[in-house]
């Protein structure tokens, strides 16, 4: 039998019902690996999405830059990580957006989980 | 007959690999961090390697959702890099190595481990970025790659246990390869980090120091970890410490540990840094 | 709880769903082979199975050599077929069962099976023909099916013993998870045939009835093969028989056998068709 | 260690020797899943197998219809069977080319072999 999912706030486990849950998403996000798809979206964000299958939910996650909705909504991290690229979101955008933390704010909370203090 | 003549543990993170596009590396931010190479590179120019064997995961470059392998291997003659959507250069081709890329394949099958056989793969920064560390300006060209990619992204994962043992067996696959190459193993990636959720940003200093001991002295211990240990333990990316764990697996002589660093954090991430020597 | 109530063997080349498409179940050639189904049919039709799970091989249409895996099973809420390039009729959309599938995927990989995993796939005529086959006139639409895919072309291929242990592996999973649901297993392809080389052509009917007979009462013996033994007594492409041995796997309680049929030539193979109950 | 390869005249053992020796040319036909991939090789046969890099010895075979000479050169038979299909050749007629005999003798063969004669 399958282990026990550990129950840990914060987290969303990229399981098989999320990932069927965010399979279009995820795909859409994909494409980004092509500069000609992200002008697409880019272009009209919200025919992109349709053209990809969206859900509403996923769609508003998407226009909205809601990463904690895409995540609920399916969304793997390593795909979500290329559409922040194409917001020129980095890595401590994205954790800040997360968190609801500045990015100074979220840089010096790496500092001190890094330094162990 | 091919021998393993060491390893090197090292982060994979696109960070390191856009530093290095823009000549950061003596920056204060990544000079802590990149200061801890030379020693590495100058080992690796002094034994050069006639096969580097890599273990990393893809991160949506070449594999997609729609089929995705929880272990796979290249045996193509040539991988090509290509634009990961966020503006990390591109590297040029990496030369691959037929014949032992399909003697380890084939063995592999044989002793029951399911492996997905690539013929044609486009290579991503988990593999990339070490490359580019190890050998600045691109200068790989002269080191045959064999590409190990293991799932760390969806559940299923394979567990620690597993990598390890993939390990094993592809330690003992090279070494009954009947050709005189020298080979190193890249573990890569990790350590604790976690990008997704309002967990984002955790880091566990503790642990990856542990880890690292751990990896050079006592390997079984951390086999002993379920995917959701780690996930718990080291961030939601933390299981990218399969990586190490199936490189450590390969190593089934003697070790000496000649260098090590560890700097956190680096992006989002615990940076661990290991150069090994093997003999049997 | 899920329940295996049974098992189907069945051949799954294309020239048997390109009769169908042409309405040739008649003729002198295909009587002696059509006629043989009505009553595993009349079984399906009778036992109404929630999910089926096809033990398969994809000739090309789904995978190619870039990224072929060893395994694979599906997860997605429906299949397609698609055009193969040689004129058989694509069938309508397949519906999947993706939370047992999941299951079963989670289950494997714990238990150290390195399976890929496939939310989105074209499933080919060694998937489809079966379906045909078991609901003419695309009369499948009521039933829930979990594609597991073997490689059967590219060497290294995986062993007879491993393919049972998949399926010994399947098995357990399906009979662990918490619904209930009725599943019947296909095993496909077979028996020996040969399509390549000066050796085409051959067929081994003594090795194929005996393995009808050990497939039911003694597939341990089968497993003790090779797949260059398969080769040797069965054919080039006789090692299909590993996706019969699998499905055998998954049969871990008491079967019987309700109804079989074995007949030679159909195009350039063996034909065996098998109706096993199960129960614990 | 990899077991060792059985002798078996007439059989092409599809391994990675072969399968890196034939990969444009499985790549080729792996193509004619496509019915537009199936017209343009009609249309110019050389101009297909130049398109996706086969050696000269691949693409000789391809328009001789010499499928031993395929086999030889890394073609799997289950790309090679797109192309037969292309040709309107059925797995009969294929083996008669193999076997160098008539389509009516290699039936033949076939029904013998069948019949466990
Ligand atoms: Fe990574
Ligand atoms: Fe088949």
């Amino acid at each position: 039998m399958p282990l026990p999912k550990p129950n840990l706030p914060g987290t969303y486990i990229f399981d098989g019902g999320l990932s069927n849950k965010g399979y279009a998403l995820n795909k859409m996000c994909y494409s980004f690996n092509n500069v000609t798809a992200r002008e697409a979206f880019m272009a009209d964000e919200a025919a992109y999405c349709d053209q990809f299958g969206l859900s509403d939910a996923q769609k508003k996650a998407i226009l909205d830059r809601d990463i904690i909705g895409l995540l609920s909504e399916g969304g793997s991290i390593y795909y979500l990580a290329k559409f922040a690229g194409l917001l020129k979101l980095n890595m401590q955008d994205i954790g800040a957006l997360q968190t609801g933390m500045s990015v100074d704010e979220f840089k010096e909370m790496l500092r001190k989980n890094g330094a162990g203090e | 007959m091919a021998k393993i003549i060491g390893a090197v543990t090292t982060s994979h993170i696109p960070a390191i690999g856009m530093a290095m596009d823009n000549k950061l590396e003596q920056t204060p931010y990544w000079k802590p961090f990149f200061d801890a190479y030379p020693p590495v590179r100058a080992w690796l120019n002094e034994k050069k390697p006639d096969v580097v064997v890599i273990f990393y995961n893809d991160h949506g470059l070449e594999f997609f959702l729609d089929r995705k392998p929880t272990f796979a291997i290249g045996t193509a003659a040539q991988y090509l890099n290509a634009d990961e959507g966020w503006g990390i250069n591109t590297i040029p081709p990496v030369t691959g190595e037929t014949e032992l890329s399909w003697h380890i394949a084939t063995d592999l099958v044989e002793n029951e481990f399911d492996i997905t056989i690539c013929q044609e793969m486009r290579v991503d920064h988990g593999l990339t970025v070490p490359l580019s560390l190890m050998w600045p300006g691109h200068a790989y060209g002269h080191v045959k790659v064999i590409p190990v990619c293991i799932n760390c992204e969806r559940y299923p994962m394979p567990t620690p246990a597993r990598c390890f043992k993939l390990g094993q067996a592809i330690g003992r696959a090279i070494e009954s390869f009947d050709q005189d190459l020298n080979v190193v193993l890249f573990g890569t990636g990790g350590l604790s980090h976690q990008l997704d959720g309002e967990r984002a940003g955790f880091i566990n200093r503790e642990f990856d120091i542990d880890c690292m001991n751990k990896i050079v002295t006592a390997p079984e211990e951390l086999t002993k970890l379920s995917n959701y240990d780690l996930m718990e333990i080291g961030g939601a990316q933390g299981v990218e410490l399969n990586m190490w764990l199936a490189m450590r697996g390969a190593l089934t002589g003697n070790i000496t540990e000649l260098h090590r660093n560890y700097h956190a954090p680096i992006s989002n991430t615990g940076a661990g840094l290991l150069l090994l020597e093997h003999e049997h």
